[in-house]
């Protein structure tokens, strides 16, 4: 109850901040990697998404709506509160591996259709996965080299007994 | 009722009838994909026999008095399918309509025609003259003079709506079977199920010799043997053939693509056989299409593996398929042996007069041993379907053969024979074997004075 | 030069002493890793043999008369290795040093303190003493009697900058050998070969008795058993013991977890240890720390496995480990089963009198077919490292070990030995063993009359 009431005013919050100006500023600021970044949750993510070939996007061109400004508005303040909320009162609940909702997987798949439309026009059967694109597309755009950074694989310099 | 659902869901249809078969005629409306098909002319050579000494030298032996040990070559892709069935020596007077099933697209057209009359029909006179009258006229230069009718478009797609389907009655009974309805599967199944008409191990049941896929206890070589032993035994089918050198009574395993894959790695994994055989590729301009060019992965890792496995470089992943390929194929290698020296020990049983219930019992091994690695040499990707159940069943081969070897020291002993010369002529005939050039002529130096042809002995 | 290169690199540093081995000194600087670490000691079970049906039954005796048929358990974890070690019944008053090597933070030290004489030095007397003394009065209750001296942070951390390192010379002088040099290790290196420093294969050489790793010519079964045919026999190491059962000279198989896992496919990709067995976890509010709890990652596969496999739920990759699993563990029954059989055969050739040279050649093959599966049992992931791998080496073992058998049926029934009835004799030991209820004693009925101990053979 306590929780569902805290979410409204989060819900809130989050929807102000993204109203306030109103502005188109705004709107790409909550949309952008740096946003997202802020919370250190999203290391991972960010990294993994600005070492590969989609890095010029902004987060949300994949994980909010882009069909409809309101659609966008509605999607971003649900999930932001969501985050906004585990971030804070419900830290103890974050998941070890925080991975993309049912909701949220639907909406990338509209998403990568949209920008890829021109590329899959001609491929008359190309929804084949029941995972989306990123059944075939795996690393697409998060996830190369299973989230290892690329300093892991520079030549240290370790101790070693003989 | 199918162009119905399509109808329904307003797909776009063709103006195609839905009896076509000729591929040709496929071509005014889906130029790219013809354009891809076409590809498969490309490897123009002649056949290449399997029998040298760096593929496998020892299939005249191990295949002796069957089809397999006259002429069994490196496939060259679907649009030579007629041709080369109607070419191969393994086809003789006595060759049924069974045959042609995974070859010409006229099969159902065939089927519609005669029933189930098609699959005993003689296969030279009855079904190679129907079959090419289907297609006379419509001949096309760049398919040479068989690829108007050889496996192509409406074995897969519905030519109206260009939808999947299958259209080879043993997958869809084979599978019923098993309690699957094939008619309900996803797109991501169909995309290996139509390779499933074909890519897969069969046999004729004996009453109308009908192509039967032996899959009631599973799709496993355990299984599938089970079930040669028990099922397909009680309708009456024992053998394929018996074997000349031991005369075991013998099964002859088929191409099993879609079984290894089943349980291997990436079949449990959902990925289909046309995600690694039939990627999409970028033809003309920026269209792009779903490639028609059946070969090896191997030779695209870029489209093939690498949209999955991004995260590996082409080195690395050419590098892993060579490491589980050279792994396997060195296994067969050992495994055929004990097999080869099998048939030879039980061989010599016969003509020095061991009791025949131990001949019998040695001839079962045989059968056994042979079964778990035909199924895996059989198999055409050295393994890399299923690294794991391939090297298995190889182990359970060499286990059967090495028992039947056991058998035959066991009796060879009581009857005084020396194993060192016995070892001695093997090794003599196994030679004799490989030296031959002409792969035709390899199996007649399989049998000689030291090994005569179980079968034409007088007793 | 370490902690130069940290001073360089402008890193953290502790206020621990850089000897520091003691592992409840780390707690204060380290609390959520430590409260990790404590995970270890959670099976506070005794410790469960491997001797029963459904494990391992037929180990009593396969390994008669080495330490391994008195005492063989599951394993209990890090923190648990010092007391496991002492209390094993595999130790005795000859046992030596290098037994400590993998189970204490005070191995450094004590190499330090006593240099080459460390390895050879008498266990009980000499090694546990000081190990204790090290430890003197910083015993803490959550760790147990030893656990504060057991595997622990000093052994894979340096304890002033926490950099991951290697601390057992055994590991950096097997990979120079091969031409590796650890120090200059990736960070995804390192994560691997800490647990190298013990999860793999050893022997004592002959000359100082020290640990060593037999990695000469590569680290596939084939390539050690190469290597302890040859490099090793000229060193003067020519078995580990002789069997009493065939009197064959046997080589001891341990731990390949990181042989097996260096040509499998996560090893191949480069998935470190750690990935799978020490996760990311969120403690305390939401601080993510490296999992100190060494365990089976099934138990936690959203963290391990679904991590980089996030395509699948975890109900798929439990199935698809099971599946790898039953199928490696069928296959390593009938494996050692053979293995089995080809002891008593040969413990009848010695005792009717079969030519000496036909025994030795028997016993060599005995001695391969243990290796190539006894590798393979030693292996703790249930064939999950290396599906393909354990199964080769599972083929190659079957095969020596029925050549050894096929020998013995030869020699055997020139002596007119009743095969039938030794088959029985076999198979009522066997029972006898599997019946009796202490593990302890298991073994002592491997040999009896029929099948007596050939090392107390007066000839
Ligand atoms: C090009 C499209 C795209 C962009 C841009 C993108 N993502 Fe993603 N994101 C995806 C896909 C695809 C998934 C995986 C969905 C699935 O598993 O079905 C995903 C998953 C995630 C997940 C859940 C993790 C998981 O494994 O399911 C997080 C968190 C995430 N993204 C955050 C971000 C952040 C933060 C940014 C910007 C820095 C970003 N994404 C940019 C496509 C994108
Ligand atoms: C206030 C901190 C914070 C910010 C800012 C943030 N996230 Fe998250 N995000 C989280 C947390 C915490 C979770 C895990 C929540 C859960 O499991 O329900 C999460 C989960 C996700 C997921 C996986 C769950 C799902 O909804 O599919 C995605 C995708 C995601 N975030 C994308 C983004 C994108 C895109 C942005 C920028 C527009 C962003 N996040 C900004 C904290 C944040
Ligand atoms: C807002 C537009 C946009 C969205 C949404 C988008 N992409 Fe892209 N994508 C691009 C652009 C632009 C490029 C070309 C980048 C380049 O070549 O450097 C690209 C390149 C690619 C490539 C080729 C390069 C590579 O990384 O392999 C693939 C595959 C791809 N996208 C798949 C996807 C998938 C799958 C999704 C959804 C998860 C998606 N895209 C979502 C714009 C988008
Ligand atoms: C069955 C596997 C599969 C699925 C599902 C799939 N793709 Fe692809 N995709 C491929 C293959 C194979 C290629 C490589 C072909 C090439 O190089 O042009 C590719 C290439 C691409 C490219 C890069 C080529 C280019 O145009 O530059 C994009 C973008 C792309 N796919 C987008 C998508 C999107 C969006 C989806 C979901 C609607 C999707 N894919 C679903 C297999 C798949
Ligand atoms: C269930 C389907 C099926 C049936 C029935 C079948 N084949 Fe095939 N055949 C295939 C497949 C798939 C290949 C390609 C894979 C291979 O060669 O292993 C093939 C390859 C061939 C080849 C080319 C390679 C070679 O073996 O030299 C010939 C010739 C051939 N078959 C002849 C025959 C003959 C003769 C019969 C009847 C005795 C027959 N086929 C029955 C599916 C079948
Ligand atoms: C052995 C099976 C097989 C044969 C033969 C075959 N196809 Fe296909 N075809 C497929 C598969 C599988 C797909 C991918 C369908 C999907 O993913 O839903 C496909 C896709 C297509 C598509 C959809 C567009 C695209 O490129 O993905 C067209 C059009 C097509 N094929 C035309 C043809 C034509 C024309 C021929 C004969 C020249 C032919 N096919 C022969 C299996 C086959
Ligand atoms: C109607 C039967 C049939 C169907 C359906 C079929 N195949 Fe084949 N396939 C064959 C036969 C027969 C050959 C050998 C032809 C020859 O070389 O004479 C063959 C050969 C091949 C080859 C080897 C080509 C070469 O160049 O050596 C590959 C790869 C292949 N098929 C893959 C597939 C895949 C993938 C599918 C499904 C998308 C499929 N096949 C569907 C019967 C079939
Ligand atoms: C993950 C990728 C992958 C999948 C899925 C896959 N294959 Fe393959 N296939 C390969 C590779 C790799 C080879 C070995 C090619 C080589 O040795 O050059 C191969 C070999 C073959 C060959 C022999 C080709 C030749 O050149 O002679 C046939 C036929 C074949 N596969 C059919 C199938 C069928 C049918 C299926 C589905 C039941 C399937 N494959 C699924 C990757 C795959
Ligand atoms: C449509 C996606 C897809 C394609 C295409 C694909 N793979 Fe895979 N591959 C997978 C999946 C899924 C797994 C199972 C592991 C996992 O879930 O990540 C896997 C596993 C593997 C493994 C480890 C298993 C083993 O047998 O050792 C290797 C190696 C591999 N793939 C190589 C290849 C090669 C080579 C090709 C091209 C011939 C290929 N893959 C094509 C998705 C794919
Ligand atoms: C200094 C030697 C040593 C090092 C280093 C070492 N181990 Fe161990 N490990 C052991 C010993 C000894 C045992 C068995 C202890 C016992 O049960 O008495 C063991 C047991 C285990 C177990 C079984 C635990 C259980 O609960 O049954 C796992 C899992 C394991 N180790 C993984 C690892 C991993 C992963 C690494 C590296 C990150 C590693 N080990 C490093 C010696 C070591
Ligand atoms: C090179 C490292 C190494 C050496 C040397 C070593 N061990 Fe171990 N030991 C391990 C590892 C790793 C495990 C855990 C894995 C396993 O049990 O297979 C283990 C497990 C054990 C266990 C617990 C499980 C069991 O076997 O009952 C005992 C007890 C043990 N070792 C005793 C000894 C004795 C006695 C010696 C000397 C003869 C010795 N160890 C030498 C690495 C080693
Ligand atoms: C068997 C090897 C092993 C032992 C024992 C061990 N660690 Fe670690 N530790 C690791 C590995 C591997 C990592 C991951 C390092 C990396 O990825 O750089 C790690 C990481 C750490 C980190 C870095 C922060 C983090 O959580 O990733 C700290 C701090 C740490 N360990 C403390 C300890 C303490 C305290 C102990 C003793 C209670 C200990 N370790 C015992 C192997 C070990
Ligand atoms: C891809 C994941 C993965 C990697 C990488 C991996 N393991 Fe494992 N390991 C497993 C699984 C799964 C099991 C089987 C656990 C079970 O049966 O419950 C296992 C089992 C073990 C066990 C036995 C644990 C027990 O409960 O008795 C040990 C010890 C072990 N691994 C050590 C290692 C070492 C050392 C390495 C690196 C050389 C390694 N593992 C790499 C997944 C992995
Ligand atoms: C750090 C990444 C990572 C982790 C953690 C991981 N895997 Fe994998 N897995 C891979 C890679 C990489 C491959 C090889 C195929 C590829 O390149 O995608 C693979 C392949 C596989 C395969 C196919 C190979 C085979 O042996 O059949 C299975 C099954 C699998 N993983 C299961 C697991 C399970 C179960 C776990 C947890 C115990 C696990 N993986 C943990 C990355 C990982
Ligand atoms: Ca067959
Ligand atoms: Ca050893």
């Amino acid at each position: 109850m306590v929780r569902k009431k805290l979410l409204l005013v989060l819900s809130g919050i989050f929807i102000g901040i993204v109203l306030f100006a109103g502005t188109v500023g705004s709107m790409k600021a909550t949309d952008s990697p740096e946003f997202c970044s802020t919370c250190h949750i999203m290391d991972d993510y960010y990294d993994s998404f600005m070492d590969s070939n989609h890095a010029t996007l902004s987060c949300n061109d994949c994980h909010a709506p882009n069909d409809s400004l309101t659609a966008k508005l509605v999607f971003k303040a649900k999930a932001g509160a969501s985050h906004m909320y585990m971030n804070t009162l419900g830290s103890d609940q974050i998941p070890d591996n925080i991975h993309a909702t049912a909701q949220s997987q639907e909406v990338i798949d509209k998403n990568c259709i949209t920008c890829h439309e021109a590329g899959l026009e001609n491929v008359a059967f190309h929804d084949v996965k029941e995972g989306g694109c990123v059944d075939c597309h795996r690393h697409v755009p998060h996830g190369n080299g299973g989230h290892k950074p690329e300093d892991w694989f520079d030549p240290g310099s370790y101790d070693a007994r003989r | 009722s199918k162009s119905e659902t399509s109808t329904e869901q307003d797909m776009y249809t063709t103006q195609l009838s839905p009896d076509e078969i000729v591929n040709s005629a496929f071509k005014d409306e889906f130029p790219l994909q013809y354009e891809s098909y076409l590809k498969n002319m490309v490897p123009e050579n002649d056949n290449t026999s399997k029998f040298v000494e760096d593929i496998e030298p020892n299939l005249p032996i191990l295949f002796h008095n069957y089809g397999f040990m006259l002429e069994y070559n490196k496939t060259r892709g679907h649009t030579y399918a007629l041709e080369d069935v109607m070419s191969i020596a393994r086809i003789n007077d006595d060759s049924i309509g069974s045959c042609m099933t995974c070859k010409s697209t006229a099969v159902p057209a065939l089927l519609d025609e005669m029933g189930d009359d098609y699959w005993s029909a003689n296969f030279k006179e009855e079904i190679v003259p129907l079959t090419l009258s289907y297609g006379e006229g419509l001949e096309s230069d760049e398919l040479g003079t068989y690829g108007h009718l050889s496996i192509g478009c409406s074995d897969c797609h519905d030519p109206v709506t260009m939808e999947l389907r299958i259209t080879r009655p043993s997958f869809t009974n084979a599978m019923a079977r098993q309690g699957i309805d094939v008619t309900e599967a996803t797109k991501n199944d169909m995309r290996s199920y139509v390779c499933a008409q074909c890519h897969v191990e069969y046999y004729f049941e004996p009453d109308k010799k009908k192509v039967t896929f032996p899959w009631d206890n599973g799709l496993k070589p355990e299984e599938m043997f089970e079930y040669k032993e028990n099922q397909a035994k009680e309708d009456g089918f024992e053998y394929d053939w018996i074997h000349s050198i031991s005369g075991a009574p013998m099964l002859k395993a088929q191409h099993p693509e879609f079984e290894l894959w089943s349980y291997g790695p990436h079949g449990e994994a959902g990925v289909s056989c046309a995600d690694c055989h039939m990627p999409y590729e970028r033809t003309d301009g920026s269209k792009k299409i779903t490639s028609h060019h059946w070969s090896s992965p191997m030779d695209n890792v870029e489209q093939t593996c690498r949209t999955c496995h991004s995260d590996k470089s082409e080195a690395d992943l050419v590098e892993r398929v060579e490491n589980i390929q050279s792994r396997h194929l060195e296994a067969m290698e050992e495994t055929q042996d004990h097999s080869v020296r099998a048939h030879y020990y039980v061989n010599r049983m016969i003509t020095v007069g061991a009791p025949q219930e131990r001949i019998e019992e040695a001839q079962w091994y045989i059968r056994k041993g042979q079964w778990f690695w035909d199924i895996i040499a059989a198999e055409n990707s050295d393994g890399f379907h299923n690294p794991q159940g391939g090297m298995d069943a190889m182990r359970t081969s060499s286990d059967a053969s090495n028992e039947a070897i056991s058998i035959a020291i066991e009796e060879l002993i009581k009857l005084d024979v020396d194993l060192e010369e016995l070892e001695a002529q093997i090794e003599e005939t196994i030679q004799a074997v490989y030296n031959e050039e002409d792969p035709d002529l390899k199996h007649t130096h399989a049998t000689n004075d030291n090994f005569p042809n179980v079968l034409e002995l007088d007793d």
